[in-house]
């Protein structure tokens, strides 16, 4: 017997929380990925405290699905943050205002 | 609606020798130009032949839809591939064969880009038969936005005066068109309740209450409408038609306009024949309204494709106007109308393509006595004034005369104002004859080779289906009374 | 109501007599633009087999008791059933007959005239197309065929008056002609819809039967007639619609003989006729037909007062006759309108061909001019302008004469005097003005140079070109004078040919006393004596009356206005006015507010753009914002 | 509360301490380096909710691949303490705002939620019943997935090589780093990708 699953809730939201605050409030090019990592970080403990509660094994496949989208994420978005630095060099996102 | 399956898919045949026309072009390097343009020619005229065969092969005694193809495609929402012709799309499927075949051979002599524009060409045609021959509501919707994007980027690249400006604000236009469109097609699928965008099926009389169809007809009306350039929905067509390189510009407001009005008379007029009846005499205003106008607008102007952009106006009112009155006549002039003003409209344009080609200007004032230089050349647009000023003879005299003898007996008065608007045609046609053709010739343009008849060819071969239409209408409204009389006997029952 | 079963020897005449003409009409343009003299030999050949034709048809069926109609439905189009083909009755077959005469005439002149222009086979084109045209409209079996003919035989002479299309001038007056006669024309299309909506049927036959338009209202039936009669005031060139046929003027002269003159102009006055039992049922129409020839007739007859135009003056003149023929068969008077209109065919052609000579020889339209420089001296055409000119006074025993106590009897059976007075005056009026001519082309004022100098510089060199350019132009005249001095004594053989028609039908032709007769003649032979005492006897001062009262003479050579009055309908109003009021609408107000809109999206774009500086984050903040407050909103 | 009702409250401490560390330092290695006992400390959740192959995963992939490509990043950048302001405050005082309000409603929301506050109960997935119930049921997810890692890889190489391809095609408008530097950001993105899609492959 561990803890109630609200519980688990409220840890991952928090986490969540932190990396929204982290993807919106830093600006640097790398922690705003590093936010989002910890976002998909607070999804995927929701995810297993979820299959523990609805005692089904999709969270956990689930999971490991975010796992893969992550390493997607990550590999790509630091690429293109390494050839926006190349091209700008700055990690500032207030330099990437083309679109505007 | 009696429904006559192909025997042979002549009509998916049309639509892939468009497609296949484009694939082809597409794999030939773009250094070919020769061999591109051979290649777009053999095509369009296979295209042609078999608009002419299904033309020709359609049963006129047995009327209803033929040459039909059903093939269920998405069978959760209803949606099939569903192609038939019918007395109404026959006409507009042939005239599309003979301005997209003549359309290529007019622009015979581009030099810039031509693989992408034929391949562009090909697929705008395509989109344009589809909807034509398509009996599926979803597939109208689909086809008529195949038909507009490739438009966009024909102007905008290959285009004239304010090219960006008129592309721009065409596109803008017709997509607020489909912008109506779509939310009516979706309204009538729903509100049907039948689960399926099956033409024939929501065909069906009492399928919609007289509400539903007053509202889903006025969004079609004016969602189609602005293709057809009714009256203030207009202002892209005189622009449009300027921008476009002149072939474009003959499909544009030969056929694509044409898409306008039969859109009006397949989808709005068809599926919601109580909406028609309560909107006929809003429609018949802005008719007439654009009729006049346009005669009067084309006073001013002094650009010849302007001339020719504002006269389309006032035709296509002249369209409106028959499908406005709600009987069997105005829908036969209608459709009639749509033919010769196809006709007449590509001959017009190319007419002026091959003036503009060598002159390298369309401005009337300084063309000038072009009749001592190019008698030719100039013998054709003056034919094509001719028409446009509905002469006896040529084709468009019968659309204007069956569509005023509806009007006059449905709308005496605008019946009236709108057979005035002639003479302001005839006025403004002569006009710009006079000032362009007339008068002594133009020492700059002394050297130019009159047109010689390969490149007359599409100009031979326009001007005689005038001719030839025009002597001998029967041709054409005995396979459009194959459709106009059973809906309008259904209508009243 | 079909007549007589068709005789497969008139069919095959008819079809001959209209489609050859368009065949070479189709194969000048087609394949011989390039040689004139085969163009030539084309057009002329098939005219001549149309002359052959309609005088065999008028031979053969001269004892026509009842009209003959050939038809077969062209258009079957539901509600539209109408029929195309062809309605042989007296009137058309004289009207053919006439119709293939002049343009056989014309066109042998035109070698002549025409020769060397680089046009040439393209006017044997359009000859041919014309031909075509006008011989069709004459056969038409109904109102629409008619129509259809109408408005080519308008197309071929918009063409012809635009012949020389480097001239200015000349395609702003076949613009006229095509615009103004468009314009009358919409009222006949009207009427004639008007008339199939109501009746279902637009034959000729069936229309001026009694039993079809029995059950239409009064005021319908008149309504449509007017309509149907702006069509003839058009193409007729009536009041209002009269100033379109003197700059007609501008086409080549045999032109203006063929279709200014002779035929086309009077295909109004024949469609009178051919509708005239229907018009004929509406009296309150005839009386305003009756006052718009009357209207017409002076206006156009004050207007040749004053011009010093060779072909103006004939082109009034044609507009007054035409007038005359119009009152005629408003005043019911059928058989007097058509004679006239035959009669007035040949002697009107012939002055034109003449005035061609002259104008061809000389290069001037100057009346004054070509005095001067010696037109009295050329035999042929001087003489048979004078017979034309006397034939167009009305003066015995040439066939003008016959025709215009013809319209004066119908006149005169009339309640109200005021239009036989009107008609007299004409009559006085026209021989004023014909031979105010004929004495100033005969005798060189005093005040001119002297006649020396009979040149005629272009021309005199090549010698035999010449001889045979002469000797075509002067064989259609000789031929035409001999018309117009015989043609008069077929007057009662006509008559009764016309007539059988008819009294078929009901409609007695009118017996008139024979004063107002003796009045015509006393008066153009007053007419003539003005003319001879103002400019034709010795010291005369070549100044007529009107002349010397300024504001008259002002008011006549501007045409009263009219053209004015239209110059500024056309350029004021439409151009100006309407035309203008269009396009700034369409550019300010459709096209204004459309780009406004575009503008003010992209404006607003902008702004919301300014608010967010493009920055990921903010935007990410924002989406965060937006997911919190959703989350509050759905947990309360 | 059990053994494990304390253990996980005292992970759970250290997970959201190490990441509020994380998020607040100015040296970017040392916001990696936290994230990295951050993410040890969610593999711990992980097995404690009976998940011992995805803590395996959690650690390996996430501490191990990505938590290192980040740091190859940032030390091949020299990017360890950029010159930002690192909270401007009308950038976080609303995000503060917001995240506020967004735990306390999250907490209401789960805390407040019928049938939330049962305790979980124990159970543990071993490897092997995971990889079959995967295999079985989520077969073709996986194929997508490894499409899309695919995908990642061209794309990663694509934006690598800019550089080397725009002596070809573009003119090298950018700054003049050293020409040193392409192959090692391409390099620094593949080997982390490669392990990637190992440790994906090495599970099957």
């Amino acid at each position: 017997m561990i803890v109630p699953f609200s519980n688990v809730l409220v840890v991952a939201g928090i986490l969540f929380a932190l990396g929204v605050f982290c993807t919106v409030a830093r600006r640097n090019l790398i922690m705003i990925v590093l936010g989002i990592e910890i976002m998909l970080n607070a999804a995927s403990i929701v995810f297993v405290g979820a299959a523990l509660h609805l005692d089904s094994l999709d969270g956990q496949t689930f999971v490991l699905f975010i796992l893969a989208v992550a390493a997607t994420e990550v590999s790509v978005g630091l690429a293109i943050i390494v050839y926006a630095f190349r091209r700008t060099g700055s990690f500032d996102p207030a330099n990437f205002n083309l679109l505007r | 609606m009696q429904m006559e399956p192909a025997s042979f898919p002549f009509l998916s045949a049309i639509l892939l020798s468009c497609v296949v026309g484009m694939l082809t072009i597409m794999l030939i390097p773009e250094e070919k130009h020769r061999l591109i343009k051979q290649v777009s020619v053999v095509f369009s005229g296979i295209c042609l032949l078999l608009t002419l065969y299904v033309f020709f092969a359609f049963n006129r005694k047995l009327g209803g839809l033929q040459f039909v193809e059903h093939v269920s495609w998405i069978p959760s929402l209803g949606i099939s591939y569903f192609n038939a012709v019918d007395g109404f799309s026959l006409p507009n499927i042939l005239l599309t064969g003979i301005v997209f075949f003549t359309g290529v051979l007019t622009m015979w002599e581009l030099n810039t880009r031509v693989k992408e524009y034929f391949a562009l060409y090909f697929l705008m045609v395509a989109g344009v038969f589809g909807l034509f021959m398509s009996m599926d509501l979803f597939f109208i919707f689909v086809w008529y936005d195949v038909s507009l994007f490739p438009m966009y980027l024909l102007i905008a690249v290959w285009g004239t005066t304010r090219k960006e400006y008129g592309a721009m604000k065409l596109t803008l236009y017709l997509l607020a068109g489909s912008a109506l469109i779509l939310p009516a097609i979706i309204l009538l699928w729903a509100k049907s309740g039948l689960d399926t965008f099956s033409f024939v099926s929501l065909m069906h009389p009492g399928l919609f209450t007289p509400e539903v169809q007053k509202f889903a007809f006025l969004l079609l009306f004016l969602g189609f409408g602005i293709l057809a350039a009714v009256w203030p929905l207009h202002t892209w067509s005189p622009d449009g038609h300027v921008a476009a390189p002149h072939g474009v510009s003959m499909v544009h407001a030969g056929v694509l306009m044409k898409i306008g009005a039969f859109g009006i008379l397949r989808v709005a007029i068809m599926l919601c024949p109580l909406g028609w009846i309560y909107w006929a005499k809003f429609m018949a205003v802005l008719a007439v309204i654009g009729i006049v106008y346009g005669a009067f607008v084309g006073l001013m102007q002094t650009d010849l494709k302007y001339v020719i952009g504002y006269s389309s106006v006032s035709h296509m009112g002249v369209v409106c106007l028959g499908l406005s009155t709600v009987t069997v006549a105005g829908l036969n002039g209608a459709v009639f109308q749509m033919f010769a003003h196809g006709i007449m409209t590509a001959l017009f344009f190319s007419s002026v393509g091959y003036i503009y080609d060598r002159t390298h200007t369309k401005m009337i004032p300084e063309l000038g006595g072009l009749s001592r230089i190019m008698p030719v050349a100039s013998g054709f647009f003056i034919m094509a004034a001719l028409a446009g000023m509905g002469l006896p003879g040529l084709a468009n005299f019968w659309g204007e005369l069956v569509v005023f003898l509806a009007a006059l007996k449905v709308y005496p008065l605008f019946g009236v104002i709108a057979v005035l608007g002639l003479v302001v045609t005839a006025l403004f046609m002569l006009r710009v004859v006079q000032k362009a053709f007339y008068g002594p010739a133009n020492p700059r343009f002394a050297g130019l080779q009159d047109v010689s008849l390969w490149l007359g060819t599409p100009r031979i071969i326009l001007a005689a289906v005038l001719l030839i239409v025009g002597l001998c209408p029967s041709l054409l409204f005995n396979v459009i009374r194959t459709a106009s009389v059973p809906f309008m006997n259904g209508l009243l029952r | 109501m079909v007549g007589s079963p068709p005789h497969a020897v008139d069919l095959a005449a008819l079809i001959a007599a209209t489609m050859l003409p368009f065949a070479s009409f189709l194969a000048i343009l087609v394949a011989t633009r390039g040689r004139p003299r085969l163009s030539a030999g084309l057009s002329i050949g098939s005219v001549t087999i149309a002359l052959v034709c309609s005088i065999a048809l008028l031979a053969l069926n001269f004892q026509l008791a009842a009209p003959i109609q050939f038809s077969t439905r062209l258009i079957a189009s539901s509600g539209l059933n109408i029929p195309f083909g062809f309605l042989l009755d007296p009137l058309n077959l004289l009207m053919i007959v006439v119709v293939s005469t002049i343009c056989f005439l014309v066109q042998v002149y035109s070698l002549g005239y025409m020769a060397g222009d680089p046009g040439f086979s393209r006017y044997y084109a359009f000859m041919s197309l014309f031909t075509w045209a006008m011989m069709s409209l004459s056969l038409s079996a109904s109102l629409l065929q008619l129509y259809f003919f109408w408005e080519l035989v308008g197309l071929s002479s918009y063409l012809l008056i635009g012949f020389w299309y480097e001239k200015f001038s000349a395609t702003q007056a076949g613009k006229k002609a095509f615009v103004m006669t468009r314009a009358g024309d919409v009222a006949f299309f009207i009427g004639f819809l008007l008339l199939f909506i109501h009746t279902g049927d637009l034959s000729i036959v069936h229309l001026n039967s009694r039993a079809a338009l029995a059950g239409i209202s009064p005021s319908f039936l008149t309504l449509s007639a007017l309509l149907i009669f702006g069509g003839i005031v058009g193409k007729s060139a009536q009041f209002p619609l009269l100033t379109w046929l003197p700059d007609a003027m501008e086409g080549p002269t045999p032109v203006s003989a063929l279709l200014h003159s002779a035929t086309m102009v009077a295909a109004g006055v024949y469609l009178f006729a051919r509708l005239f039992p229907f018009f004929s049922m509406s009296p309150v129409a005839m009386s305003v037909f009756l006052a718009i020839g009357t209207i017409s007739m002076l206006l156009a007859s004050t207007m040749a007062l004053v011009s010093r135009d060779i072909k103006r003056v004939w082109a009034y003149s044609t507009i007054s006759q035409l007038g005359f023929m119009i009152m005629a068969l408003g005043a019911g008077g059928y058989f007097a309108g058509v004679f006239h209109l035959t009669t007035h065919a040949g002697f009107k052609a012939l002055l034109f061909l003449c005035s061609g000579v002259f104008i061809h020889r000389y290069e001037t339209n100057d009346i004054y001019e070509l005095s001067r420089l010696g037109a009295r001296r050329m035999l042929v055409p001087m003489v048979s302008m004078v017979l034309g000119a006397a034939a167009l006074s009305g003066l015995p025993p040439l066939s003008g004469y016959f025709s215009k106590e013809a319209i004066m009897g119908s006149l005169s059976v009339l309640p109200d005097p005021v239009w036989l007075a009107a008609g007299l005056v004409g009559v006085f009026l026209t021989a004023y003005y014909s031979f105010r001519l004929i004495f100033i082309l005969l005798l060189p004022g005093e005040s001119e140079a002297p006649a020396g100098a009979p040149a005629a510089p272009a021309h005199e060199s090549d010698e035999s070109g010449h001889k045979f350019q002469d000797r075509v132009m002067a064989l259609p005249l000789i031929i035409l004078s001999a018309v117009t001095v015989i043609l008069g004594f077929f007057a009662t053989p006509l008559k009764h040919f016309l007539g059988a028609s008819l009294t078929a039908r009901g409609l007695a032709g009118t017996e008139a006393s024979s004063w107002p007769h003796m009045a015509a003649l006393a008066l153009a032979v007053a007419g003539v004596s003005l003319a001879w005492i103002e400019f034709g006897r010795k010291g005369a001062k070549q100044v007529g009356f009107v002349d010397r009262i300024p504001s008259l003479y002002r008011l006549f050579s501007e045409r009263w206005y009219i053209d004015r009055f239209y110059g500024l309908l056309v350029n004021v109003v439409v151009d100006r006015g309407i035309s203008r009021l269009c396009y700034q609408n369409d550019k300010k107000v459709i096209d204004g507010s459309i780009d406004g809109i575009c503008e003010g999206t992209v404006e607003s774009g902008r702004v919301v753009a300014f608010l967010q500086t493009g920055m990921v984050q903010y935007r990410l903040l924002a989406m965060f914002a937006v997911l919190v407050l959703l989350a509050l909103y759905f947990y309360y | 509360m059990t053994l494990y009702g304390i253990l996980f409250y005292l992970i759970s401490a250290a997970v959201i301490a190490a990441t509020a560390m994380a998020i607040t330092r100015k040296n970017l290695v040392h916001a990696v380096v936290y994230l990295i006992i951050s993410f040890f400390g969610t593999a711990m959740l992980f097995y404690l909710f009976g998940a011992p192959l995805l803590a395996a995963l959690e650690v390996i992939i996430y501490a191990g691949a990505i938590m290192v490509l980040f740091l190859f990043v940032v030390m091949m950048l020299r990017a360890e303490s950029s010159h930002e302001s690192v909270f401007p405050p009308i950038q976080w005082l609303p995000a503060a705002f917001f995240c506020l309000i967004y735990v306390l409603v999250a907490t209401a929301m789960s805390v407040r939620t019928p049938g939330m506050n049962v305790p979980l109960k124990m159970l543990t997935a071993s490897p092997r019943q995971f990889a079959v119930y995967v295999f079985e049921y989520h077969w073709f997810s996986i194929e997508v997935v490894s499409i899309l890692l695919l995908l990642a890889l061209i794309g990663a190489l694509n934006l690598g090589a800019g550089k080397d391809a725009g002596s070809d095609g573009e003119p090298t408008d950018y700054n003049t780093d050293p020409a040193g530097e392409p192959p090692a950001a391409a390099g620094s993105g593949q080997p982390g990708r490669r392990s990637n899609r190992h440790g994906v492959e090495d599970e099957k």
